[in-house]
This record gives C-alpha cells, structure tokens and sequence, in this order.
C-alpha cells in the first residue's frame, strides 16, 4: 500500500478548518496586521481555526441533549460519538501517518481487559482504570510500532502484522485465567461519576463527548503541530523526510503509541458503558474495522473525518434499515452496497467531496 | 568540509562506487559530473547516509559520519536534494518547505521562515498551492527550498537544474551562487555543463563508479578522457574535427 | 551484440534504395502527468529504412515522447499517424500488434520469468504459428540467450538485459523498432557491440527510433536526428547539419 | 495436558490430518496469492466468495442432485466469470489508484455477500453426506476419511494445473509478467486491465475447485468464510505473496502448525502457534519461504 | 446450539459499526385474519419488543427464537388477545441486536421510544448483559428467552426474568440426571473426557463438570478445549481415542458438534456414550436426520418441552409445517412470550411497573415444559429445569425425568 495523500479539506465546517483560502484575497496578498503571506497566516492560523472548529462542535453537541429529548437519538450520538473516538485513534497512525492497521483491537481491548481487570481483582476505582487502561495501549503502542517499524514492515505487511496481533491477544485472553479466559469478564454495577457509570444516558453521552473531543483535539494537535508535519512527511516521503533531519522510525512509533492511547480510552468507555467483554468482543476483527472504517469514509488524515465518517456511516445504516427493516440481512447487503458506492463515487471519502467541487469549480473558471 | 576516502559500494558484484576519494574545502561549490549511471547519485546517497558504504570513510566537518543514519547526518547540517523531486504529494508548497525548517524552530516560525525560504527561490506566490500541481520547474525549486530550509553547512543537489529550460537554468543559477555566499558548502551532481562552468570551483569526473579526472571546470571540459565518457568513444576527435 | 559484429558499417547515407515511405509521423504532441505538462508540441517523423536519432538532455521530455507515441501515456493534443492510419489515443496493445514497438529505457525484462518466457511474451501480440520462427531467429542473433534460456531474466548481467529486452521487442516483428538510452550503464565494449547491433538490424530492414545519451555514437549510425529540448523538438537535420549548428553541445554540455 | 505417550502415538496420524488440511488451505490461499501477487490487493471479500462457492455446490447437490466433484465442471468456470465480473465492473472501477479503496470496496462486497446469502440461504449450518462421507483410508497407521483424502489430492492437482497454466500458457506468463513489471509487460502489447481481471477470475476458479472439495468434509453457513480468511493470509505471508510453490508448501506447513500445535498446547491455545509464526515471518523474512525480495 | 452466554467470534467485517431501527412485523398480519368480529371493537394494540441477534455471528439461533416468538404472537392474538384487555392484539417490534451488544443496547432505547411495555430476547448472555441494563433504566421488563449466563440475574436487576434454568442449574441438572442414567444402567461408564468450545457457555460448563463428577465417583481423563471454529476434529478424535473414555461429554456449538460427531465416527471412535449439557446437537431434529447413524444415540441436557403435553408435539409439527426446523431456541421464544403475555393479561395494563410486577408474581403453570408452576426469586424462574433427550431412530425423545420421559434411554449407547 502506498501513503494516502493527505486529504487537506473536508466539506463544510471542515473547509474552514482545513485549507480554504481566505475568499477574495490571492495568494499575494499580505494580511494586514502581520505582513505576512496570506498563506502563512492561513497556515499558522491553523490551530486557531481547529479549536474554533472544534469548540463549536462541542458546545453544539454539548447542548444537543436540551434538544435530543429522546434516548434513542442519544444512544444515536453517543455510539456515533464512541465511533468517533475509534476512529480519531485509527486516523492519527493511518490517516496522518500512513500505515493501516488492521489490528487495532489489540489497544482497545488492552483497555478494557486492563481497566476490567483492575476492578474487578483488585477492586481499584474506575478512574484509575481508565488510566491505567490508556498507559497499557500507550505502552502496547509504542511496544507494536518499535518492533513493526524497526523491522521495516510497510504497507500490507504492517496490515497483517496488526491483524495477526490482535488475534495472538484474543486468544490468549481466552486462555489465560486472570481474564476470565472466555468467560469474559463483567465489572460491578455501580452508578456513579466516580465510577465512571451512569444512571442516566447523559451521563455515557458526556463522557463520550468528552473522550471523542479529545481525541479529536488530538487529531487537531497532529494536524497543526511539528509533530504532525514531521509524521505527514514520513507518510508522504519518507526517503525526503529523513534527508531533512525526521527519524521515520520515531516518529511513526510515537504515532503508534498516541494512537493506542486514544483507542484503549475506546476499549475502556466500551467496558463502563456494557460492563461485559469477552476475548472476541474486544480483540475481535469488528473493532478494528469500525476503527478504520469511519476515517477511511470521512476523510483520510483530516481532523474531523473521523466525526463526519463515523455520522455518516451511522446514518447509512439507518438508511438502510429505513428502506429495507423487514429484512435485516438484506439492509444490511444494502449498507455494504451504498458502502462500494460510496468509494467508487467518492473516491477521496466524504471530505475529498469538498476538495473536488473547489478543483471543479477552479478549473470552471479558468476555462 | 567534506573528504571522502576510498570510499566503495558494490551491488551484487557490481561496483557502483569504486574507492572514490574527494576533498571538498568549506565555502566551495563542488561538482559530480560523469555520464548517466557512473554513479553520482549512489555517491550521494553513500555521503548522505541513505546506503552504508561498503568500505571507506565519510567524514563532515572533521566528524566521522560514515555509516550514521540519514537523519542524523541531516541533523548534523548536510543535507541533500533528490535527482527524482521528493515532494510531499499532498501538502502545500509552503507545508512542504516548513518540514525542512522545522528542525530547529517552533512549528510557527518553521513557518514563517519557509515563506522567507520560498520568496528567496521564487515560490513565494505559489505557497498554498499543492506540491504535485507545480511544473517539474517548480518542483526543483520546492526541492532546493525544503533543503535550504533546513540551514545545511554543506548542501548536496542533485541534478537540481535537469529539466529546466535555458531561462530557468539561468534564474536559478545566481540562487545556487548566493547559497554560496550566504556561507553554504555545495557539491552537485549537474548535467547542465553551461551550469557546472559557471559555478563550480572544482569538478570531479565519474564514470563507471572511479574519478576519471578531477580540477576546474575548464581542464575537465577540455580533457579528451571526459569528451569521451560524455559522447562515447572517438567523440574527442569526431567533434573536434567538424567544428 | 553477437560477438561476431563488432563493428558497425556506416549509415546508407545517400539513403540509397530506401523508399521515402513516412512509417511514422508525429505532429505537434502534447502529454504529461497530473497537471504537469511534460511534452509541449513535440513532432517528428520516420521513414520506412532510417534510423533516427533523438538526442537531448535529460528530462528533456524523450521518453514521455516515446511512451506517448506507444500508447502508454495519453496524449493530450496533437496527432500520431503511423503507416497513414491516425493511431492517437490508441491503446498499446493495438500499437504493438500494429509493429510500433520499443524496448524501454530500463529494460523492464520480466525479472521472474526466464529468458526463454520473457522472449516467448514477446510475440504476445503475434500468432503461435510465427513464433517458433522469430525464436529461432532472434536466438540465432543473441547466442548468449540461447546459453541462458532457462535462467530466469533477473540473475542476468545489464548487457545480457539489454540484449533480452532488444530480442523481446523483435519477437514481436516490429516495423520500427524504438530504443530508449540502450547503451546506458554498460561497459564501453559492450555499448560497440550494441551500436553494431543496431546497424545490422536496420540493414536487415528494420527502421529504428534511438535515444541516446552516446551522442557520438549515434550520429554516426543516424540518418537524421532531432534534438529535444523542454518537451519541444529544438532541431532535426542530419548529423552534418547537426554538428555544424553546435546545437549538440549546448543540449549536452551547455556550452 | 502435556502427555509424552499420548503425543508420541498421536504425533504421527497428528501429521498427515495437518497435511491434509493443510492442502485444502493451501487451494484457499492459491486464489489469494494470485489475487495478491499480480494486484497486490488485499482481497477482504475472499472467504465469502469461498462461502458462495460452497452454498452453490450445496445447491447442486441438493437441487439437481450432482455430486460435489462433479460439480467442479460448473464451479470452476462459474467463479471464473464471476471474478472476471467482479474486477472489472466492481473492484477496478473503485479502486481510483488507492489502496485502502480497494480495501473497503472488498469489505463492502463481503458484507454484501455474506447477508445476500443469509437472506436467501437462511443461518443455519448446512452439510451434505455422501456415500464416502464415512469411508476411510489408511495411511501408514493413521485413518483418513475419503473426503479429506481427496480433497488433499484435488489440492494438490490444483496447484500443479495452476503452475501448468502460470508457465506454459501465454497468459500465465503474461499474469507473471505483470506481477512483476507491469510497464514492461505494457511495452510488449499486454492488455494489463484484462491481466488484472484475469488473474482475479482464476483466483476465484481457484476457490470454486477449493469450495468442491471442502463441503463433503465440512460445512456451510453464511459465515463459513471467517474461519478461513485469516489462515490464508497466514499461508499467502509464509509460501511468500504471489508465490504459487510458496502457497503449496505454507498451506502444508500451517496444516501442520495448526495440528501439532493442537495436539501440544490443546485446540484453544494452540491456534497462536500460527499467528506466531505469522508475525515471525512478516518480520524477519516479509518475502516469505518463496517469495522474491519486495 | 445451546444458549452461547457469549456470541462465538464476532464476524470478520459484516457488523461492525451498524445501527439499526427496528420495524414493526407481522403480528399484525397474523391477528387480522383470525377475528374478523373483533375488529370493529379492537383496542390499541399492545407493543412488545422482540430484540434477537438477526444478522452476525449468532444470527441463527435469533431467527429461530424470533420464529418462536411469532408462534406465540398468532396463538396469543388468535386466541382472542389479552382478555383483560378487552382482546387487545400483541404487536411485535423486531429490532435486530446484529450479534453485538453495543447495537441492542440501542435498540433498547429505541424500542423504549416507540413505547413497547416490554422486551422478549435477546437470546446471547453477552447482548444480554447489555440490553437487560439498558432496559432497566426506563424499567422495561426484559424476558428472557435463553441468555442462560447467572450474572444476568446475579445484578440486582428487578425488570429481568428468566423463564427457563439458568446456566447453573443447567449443568448441575445436566450432572445429575447423568448420574441417574449411569446409575439405573449399573454404572457401566467410569471415565469421561469433556470437550467444549472456549467462550463462556463451553468453559464454565466444562470447569463444572470437571469439578463436579469426582464427588460421584467418575473419573475426568481429559478436559479439551477447542476454538469457535474449529475446522479439524480429528486431532481431538484421536486424543479421544487414546483416552478410551467411557463417555464424551461435550459444550459445544452445533457447527463443531457435528463436526466432532462426524469425525469420531470416521475415526472409529466409540465410546459407550456421548453426553452433552446445552449442546443442541443432541435435541435437533436436522441434526439427527442430517448425521443420520452418527448422532444415533446422542444425549442432550437441554430446554426441551413435556413430551406428554399435546401442545409440545403440536407447536413442533407447526413449526415443522412452515419449513422450519423445530429446535429449543424457538422453542423457548415461544414459551417467553407466553409468560410474557400471562403477566400483561394479570397486569390489565401496559404500564410498564405493572408488567415488571406481574412477571415477579408469576404462577404461571399453564405451560407445556417440564416445569412446575413459575416462581421468579431475583428474576431466575426456580422451578425451571432441564431434561435429557436422546436420538433415536434419526428423531429427539425424551428420555429422563422418568415422569416426562416417552422412550426408554439407550444407554450405554454405543455412539460413534
């Protein structure tokens, strides 16, 4: 496989955040307070504009309860939310950094079973779960992208080297005793902020809010950040990264292990929202998938792909359901239909849409 | 600040650099010059830590660099371009060049001193545009800009001018020259020889992978033995018969 | 390169005997990638017996000319008439069946396959019937390929490469034959031997479009030649013409 | 667990039953290492294409009563078409030159598929008895049963008409050709899109001869194909990608892995010994046993 | 199959990342015809929801749940609907949990949106744990039809009820009436070698056993635990085979379950029984037609109903009349729906506390299963339990408790 292109805009709110020029100024044309190039000070504003972007989808997402009277349409935006939150994860080592994992339910299960098993064997609080649970996919991050990237696996090999891990995890998860082994493991019901459970939905839709805003934010950081550059460098050439100075190998395991991070965050929220995993729930290839499915939709390597991935693909499903209910399997052939469809038609995912239109609307114009 | 010493690799039997020697003085500009496949970008890719010699030394700025990994010979301020342009596909002209200035500055002033970079190449109205649409012209430029951004003390370009035309090649050569003067070591692989003439203080000669001949520009142009790698046996006398 | 040829008898240069039949004509072509323009209104043609030499710098835009003409890059403007038939934006496989074929800079042998398959894939385009005979006849040509016929093309040296690559395109019973930088990173003996090569093969009938960096070499097989400059044909005459305009020397050596 | 006597008696009837599924892996992978190898795409939807093969052979069987052998003769050039179809008007015209394309187009058409089939062909497992369901042959001490015998031989019958045609065929050479240089293959007049096509067509004929051979010894339900996917990944990584050999010799080994893992650290755990080896190779040797150097 | 307390491994691809709405389905269409007088006067129907793993790795034990479910609807609502009612029809709202427990826990809440007064499902212990929580914050009673695992009612949950024995009580059941078996027998089998499938239906079962059978004298050669799926049996034959046991015990899905009958027999395996608790192979009717001599003689501990009660027999020969095959997971959609619909017609009402407190009082007695009259303590139906079914002659017969039984156990049985 070779590096995606970055894709540097995604529709609507995310043009605003990614690249569009300012209207009406070319390119050589100084913005007035700085002196600067126009593009410089659209470059530097960068950050900026993200944390616009993103506050105001959060506070519109914060307040979305006052409206969403109905659980259903929370448990909608909250699961939409944690597909978010999969999905940030996956972007920063897939979509910033290039290289697809296929095989990140070993973070997310990490997670979980880390967090689970904290509680239940030796009765620590949530929290310290969730933390423990995040460090445990940070440190399996870092331990899967040393041995991966040292080994110069790239492409399908660093695909199938994830799948094949993850797999290695949920078998030994269903062998050893201290998980539960395929019993699984079911932490106590326990309502509370302090232990990270919720009587009401809100509170689950919060704290997915919350996770998925970071991670999100996180995505913001890569994509604005030296960090960021250097990884999007790597992506794209990675001979010319490193004849500027970039060790690829570094950067790609920090990748790695940020990624793990936020995707054991996933696996944690998952186990404090159902309060049972077992070895296939949380190792199982769907997890991956879900993971890499939502950027890949919404846009690769941009910041709010994941968001507009993980909505959209949740809206097909409905879509789906909407037309064809009475047969579950045929709507769901139907999702997998409107799924190729989608790639075929959308080449770059939805926020390569943006990207298109201004390219026609260019070439329009100097036709 | 640079000296090569016997400096060899083979690939499968094959010796694509044969015990190559050189010394390059700070401040100079240097050239590689020879024929197609005699080697140039295999000695690039050697004194730049992309291949590991398999004999020989490199040593930059009194430091035995041989055998270090790319980037940390970039880090250590030699820095090279490539022949085939290396853009970042995908990122705009101004992000391509901020990733060579971002070495030692905070990714704001990595920025703004890419524009600074970009307008001193000739890409400062082209610094939101996208790295692939530029024209192969641009792209040598958007090479040499990313390398300059990264402040080197010793400068490798590799066949930065193939490619363009004589009114390009002419704009860019006073560019190659102020790097120069700004304090910059260069050594280059060129082709254009109108280029090599110009600017090069002394030239190497690599055919086959061994230095054929080594001086100014004048003595190499002038020595039958590089006619001849150039334009193929019995070129010397052929050519000098019909002018 | 057969051993026994070594070196190349001068051109026909009264072009005596040759038919003035245009094989191939091109007229003002234009391609590139993405949105990069590589060839700017490039024309050139070849009569039936000649053999051409394109010269030029690198990155001047000679192999973009010649993927264009063979139907591997699509042309953008301009036109490709080959034996009187409009051939632009044809598909390559139609190219090569219709005899326009070349051996690419690189050599591109099938790495995997051995020297008998990769010449064998040659003559894809041609009928079964046809193919024991060209076999034997290129392999009469190339000894040295008989020798390694079961070898597979990989583990051969670069002139042996050469010589596959050149024995595959004449597998396909080309009417042109193009040469893209034939002689690059060879020995000096072996790059004789190649340019004996060509000769013999255009005395045999065959028209030959060559690329070369070995300009001296070249223009003494040429009849004519073009020198390219930025994707545009700067000059074509023949090698009299072309020596005495000094063009040559500032394409190559800029001075 | 861990019982000297009983693994030194099962050690050697242990061997022969990896060796025998091991041929039917290796058929499975054959497809997959073609797929793989001439278009370098991970193909997702392969283990629902073989779970298709499968119902359709259970179809033949059921509805016009042919035997699962026999039906090789419909099989084989019915999945041919099938993925002649797929590449063309599916797969390429998606792929726009991206790889994670090419990925989710195949996850799609697997989803499709397999819920296509639950819808039609209902959950439930289906097999079929035959009257060699139960017949067994001894090989040297250890008993096989007729199925997984023939199996093994229609496996290893596969693999030498598939190295046959990859080396004595025009086309063979010419879907070699491309795997490996496709400009070069351009230049002599191939029709490269037609190649691709091709090579997808004779890896889901590979899967319809595979699907002929595996109902009588096994099984079928919508899901079927899971089971098989990632063991062929494994064998397609250790025969090397795109290596025919490669995938004759790596079905076998991972048969055998699989087996003497199970007989060692139990049916459970010992599933790890292959993915252990997987990741062995993907890091220390990426090419593979056979592959070339990528 | 029996009741996976956790689906077997979730589908490579199919299902991650889906949401579902459910539908409204065809009690409607099954009432409308059955009345005709009624319709005049009809009062609004009652809605349940029905939320079942439909697509996805456990799809098939949900289809057949749901087509019990379906059953119990047409008796209901043909039979005149609630009562107490005034004939109010049961309208089922399908939604389909897709084998994952994230998915049903959202289609509890929208099946709360659409104002169903209680859930029958959702067949999986794992989608169970899930949607159970899920439906106890809006205090919607879930009734479930197998989801056997004893954490599900071990919670403190009060909307939970479960009609049939939890897991538990199953295998220690299961333990005992095989004890019985042997013992009438005069003990023939001594030795045992269990095989059971990793997740927590087939690893809890196993541990059990395995703890369990010393205390009565047997001795366990052999505990073998094998992946879902596992494509080889023939490995484990041979082990088996090594072991000589007198009886195979096996936990295990029916894909593996058939393979692993199949290969014993191709390997000449033949131990005097083969013994499964939950296993489902040995009390579906396809399987034994399907395996034909190979499953002759198999046993299974499992939800069956009272073979002495004509409307057993008859809900079968129904089932069996619309193309379906007449296995324990229909079997005991149908009967949580029945209870289902026993509470709603004491309950009088749809309020949803009434109905949770309808269930908690249930007598229920006027079922067609091998139970006594129902008695729920912390949600788990006490009286609940299940009995042995035997294959013979390519049918399932109840075999043991002698009260239920309709033809005399084989055993020792010779299988293989």
């Amino acid at each position: 496989m070779h590096p995606p292109q970055s894709n540097r805009s995604v529709t609507g709110m995310a043009s605003s955040i990614e690249d569009s020029a300012p209207p009406g100024r070319g390119s050589f044309s100084r913005s007035a307070r700085s002196g600067q190039p126009a593009a410089v000070t659209h470059l530097l504003g960068g950050t900026m504009r993200s944390v616009r972007v993103l506050g105001a989808i959060g506070i519109v997402l914060a307040l979305a309860p006052l409206v969403l009277h109905s659980d259903f349409q929370l448990t909608f935006v909250t699961l939409a939310l944690y597909s978010t939150l999969l999905g940030a994860a996956w972007n920063i080592l897939g979509g910033f950094g290039g290289q697809y994992s296929f095989g990140h339910a070993v973070f997310f299960g990490l997670g979980a079973y880390v967090a689970a098993m904290l509680q239940v064997h030796a009765g620590v609080p949530a929290w310290i779960g969730l933390v423990a649970g995040v460090a445990a996919g940070a440190a399996a991050g870092a331990a899967l992208g040393a041995i991966s990237f040292r080994y110069g696996l790239r492409g399908s090999y660093f695909a199938l080297v994830t799948l094949a891990m993850a797999e290695v995890f949920r078998i030994v998860a269903n062998s050893v005793p201290f998980t539960g082994a395929g019993v699984g493991m079911m932490i106590e019901l326990r309502t509370g902020l302090a232990d990270l459970q919720f009587e009401s939905r809100r509170g689950y839709y919060y704290l997915a809010l919350v996770l998925a805003l970071v991670a999100l934010a996180v995505g913001s950081w890569v994509r604005h950040s030296r960090f960021g550059a250097a990884l999007a460098a790597v992506r794209d050439n990675e001979d010319a990264a490193r004849a500027l100075g970039i060790d690829a190998t570094r950067v790609k395991v920090a990748a790695t292990a940020l990624s793990g991070t936020l995707m054991a965050a996933g696996g944690v929220f998952y186990l404090q929202y159902f309060h049972y995993i077992d070895p296939s729930l949380v190792f199982g290839p769907s997890v991956s998938v879900e993971a890499l499915l939502g950027p890949i939709v919404g846009g690769l390597g941009t910041v709010l792909g994941p968001l507009i991935g993980a909505f959209a693909l949740a809206l097909v499903s409905q879509i789906a359901t909407h037309l064809l209910g009475e047969a579950p399997a045929l709507s769901m052939a139907l999702y997998g239909l409107i799924l190729i469809v989608m790639v075929t038609f959308l080449p770059r995912g939805i926020g390569g849409l943006g990207k298109l239109v201004r390219l026609r609307a260019r070439r329009g114009r100097d036709a | 600040m640079l000296e090569l010493t016997r400096l060899s690799k083979r690939f499968g039997g094959l010796a694509a650099v044969d015990s190559v020697s050189l010394v390059l003085e700070e401040g100079r500009i240097g050239a590689l010059i020879g024929p197609n496949g005699a080697g140039k970008t295999t000695c690039f890719a050697l004194i730049s830590g992309f291949i590991r010699p398999d004999e020989g030394r490199v040593v930059f700025a009194g430091r035995d660099i041989t055998g270090w990994p790319a980037h940390q010979v970039s880090r250590e301020g030699l820095v090279r371009t490539f022949q085939i342009v290396q853009p970042f596909t995908g990122q705009s002209v101004l992000e391509n060049i901020a990733v060579g200035a971002q070495r030692k500055r905070s990714r704001a002033a990595a920025i703004a001193f890419a524009a600074e970079v970009a307008a001193r190449v000739g890409l400062g109205d082209q610094l939101d545009k996208p790295a692939e649409s530029l024209p192969i012209a641009g792209r040598k430029r958007l090479e040499l800009a990313r390398a300059l951004a990264a402040e080197p003390r010793l400068l490798l370009l590799d066949e930065v001018l193939a490619g363009l035309n004589p009114a390009e090649v002419a704009e860019v050569l006073p560019l190659i020259e102020s790097i120069r003067a700004a304090g910059t070591t260069v050594l280059m692989i060129e082709h254009v020889m109108q280029a090599v003439m110009s600017l090069a203080d002394d030239v190497w000669v690599l055919a086959h992978g061994s230095l054929i001949a080594t001086g100014t520009p004048e003595s190499v142009t002038r020595d039958p033995a590089v006619i001849e790698a150039y334009l193929g046996h019995g070129a010397a006398a052929r050519l000098a018969g019909a002018t | 390169m057969n051993s026994n040829a070594t070196t190349a008898p001068g051109p026909s240069t009264g072009m005596s005997g040759a038919p003035e039949e245009t094989l191939l004509a091109v007229q003002d072509l234009c391609s590139g990638y993405g949105p990069v323009e590589v060839l700017r209104e490039a024309s050139l043609s070849v009569r039936r017996g000649e053999i051409i030499a394109l010269l030029g710098s690198n990155g001047a835009g000679k192999s973009t000319f010649i993927n264009t003409v063979c139907g591997l890059v699509q042309p953008r403007r301009g036109a490709i008439a080959w034996m009187g038939r409009d051939i632009t934006g044809s598909a390559s496989p139609e190219i090569v069946a219709a005899g326009l074929i070349q051996v690419p800079e690189g050599r591109r042998v099938f790495p995997n396959l051995s020297v008998l398959d990769n010449l064998i894939l040659g003559s894809y385009r041609r009928g079964r019937g046809a193919r024991t005979a060209n076999l034997e006849r290129v392999l009469e040509t190339f000894p040295r390929l008989r020798e390694r016929s079961r070898q597979s093309a990989g583990t051969l040296s670069g002139g042996e490469q050469q010589m596959l690559a050149i024995g595959r395109a004449l597998m396909g019973e080309p009417v042109l034959l193009i040469l893209d930088e034939p002689s690059l990173g060879l020995a000096p003996v072996i790059v004789e031997e190649m340019f004996g090569l060509i000769a013999r093969l255009n005395q045999s009938g065959l028209s030959i479009l060559l690329v070369e960096q070995n300009v001296a070499q070249s223009l003494e097989l040429a009849h004519r030649a073009y020198v390219m400059e930025n994707g545009a044909v700067v000059f074509s005459g023949n090698r009299t013409e072309l020596l005495a305009s000094d063009r040559l020397r500032r394409a190559y050596l800029g001075a | 667990m861990i019982d000297g006597a009983l693994i030194g008696a099962a050690l050697w009837p242990a061997l022969v039953n990896g060796l025998t599924m091991g041929a039917i892996y290796a058929l499975i992978a054959l497809g997959l290492t073609l797929i793989y190898g001439v278009l370098h795409i991970i193909n997702f939807a392969h283990g629902s294409l073989l779970m298709v093969a499968l119902y359709a052979v259970l179809v033949l069987f059921e509805r016009l009563g042919l035997d699962p052998y026999a039906a090789l003769v419909v099989l084989v050039p019915g999945m041919f078409a099938l993925g002649y179809a797929l590449q063309r008007f599916v797969i390429n015209p998606a792929r726009h030159g991206r790889d994670e394309n090419t990925l989710l187009v195949t996850l799609g058409l697997s989803i499709v598929i397999e819920n296509l089939a639950s819808h039609f062909f209902k959950t439930d497992t289906r097999q079929i008895e035959t009257a060699y369901t139960f017949m067994m042959v001894d090989v040297a001490g250890a008993t096989i049963a007729m199925p997984r015998l023939l199996a093994c031989v229609g496996a290893l019958v596969s693999c030498l008409v598939l190295a046959v045609l990859m080396r004595y065929t025009d086309l063979g050479r010419a879907i070699r050709a491309v795997a490996r240089e496709a400009q070069g293959a351009r230049v002599v007049g191939i029709d490269v899109e037609h190649v691709f096509a091709m090579s997808f067509a004779i890896g889901l004929a590979c899967l319809g001869a595979a699907a002929c051979f595996l109902l009588p010894a096994y099984y079928v339900s919508p899901q079927v194909g899971h089971g098989f996917v990632l063991v062929a990944f494994t064998v397609v990584v250790l025969g090397g990608m795109g290596s025919f050999t490669g995938s004759l010799v790596g079905g076998l080994l991972v048969g055998v892995i699989e087996s003497l893992g199970g007989l060692l650290l139990g049916e459970s755990l010992g599933q790890i010994g292959v993915f252990v080896v997987f990741i062995a190779i993907l890091l220390l040797r990426p090419s593979g046993l056979f592959g070339h150097k990528a | 199959m029996s009741d996976p307390a956790s689906p077997p491994l979730p589908a490579l691809d199919t299902t991650s990342g889906r949401r579902r709405f459910l539908r409204a389905s065809g009690a409607l269409a099954a009432s409308a015809g059955a009345a005709p007088g009624l319709l005049l006067a009809q009062p609004a129907p009652i809605k349940v929801g029905v939320l079942l793993p439909l697509t996805g790795a456990v799809a098939y034990p949900g289809q057949q749940s749901r087509e019990g479910v379906m059953l119990a609807l047409d008796d209901i609502n043909g039979g005149g609907g609630i009562k107490s009612m005034g004939g109010a029809r049961i309208e089922a709202l399908v939604a389909d949990a897709q084998s994952q427990p994230q998915v049903g826990a959202a289609e509890v809440d929208k099946l709360n949106e659409a104002g169903v007064c209680a859930i029958v499902g959702p067949y999986a212990s794992a989608i169970a744990f899930a949607t159970t929580q899920a439906a106890a914050r809006h205090n919607i009673a879930c009734v479930l039809d197998q989801a056997v695992a004893d954490q599900i009612t071990a919670r403190g949950l009060k909307n939970v009820f479960r009609f049939g024995p939890s897991y538990e009580m199953a295998v220690r059941t299961g333990i005992n009436n095989f004890h019985i078996l042997n013992t009438v027998a005069g003990k023939p089998v001594k030795t045992v070698v269990v095989v059971h499938e990793e997740s927590l239906f087939g690893t809890g079962t196993a541990t059990t056993i395995a703890r369990d059978l010393p205390a009565l004298g047997y001795e366990v050669l052999e505990v073998i635990k094998h992946a879902n799926p596992t494509r080889d049996f023939n490995n484990i034959a041979l082990r088996i085979k090594a072991r000589n046991p007198d009886v195979v015990m096996q936990a295990n899905y029916l894909n593996e379950f058939a393979l692993l009958l199949r290969t014993l027999r191709q390997q000449g395996v033949r131990p005097k029984a083969m013994y499964s608790i939950f296993g489902g192979g040995g009390s579906n009717p396809k399987v034994a037609k399907e395996l034909g001599e190979a499953a002759e003689g198999v046993l299974d501990c499992n939800h069956w109903f009272n073979p002495k009660d004509k409307r057993g027999p008859a809900l079968r020969a129904r089932a069996e009349k619309k193309g379906l095959t007449f296995t324990h997971e229909l079997l005991m959609g149908y009967n949580a729906t029945m209870l289902l619909a026993d509470a709603i017609e004491r309950a009088r009402s749809t309020r949803r506390e009434a109905i949770v407190d309808a269930l908690a009082a249930s007598t229920w007695a006027d079922h067609f299963m091998p139970y006594g009259p129902t008695r729920f303590v912390n949600g788990q139906n006490q009286g609940a339990q299940p009995i042995v079914t035997q294959i013979q002659k390519g049918d399932v017969r109840v075999v043991l408790p002698n009260t239920y039984a309709e033809a005399e156990p084989v055993f020792p049985s010779r299988v293989g």
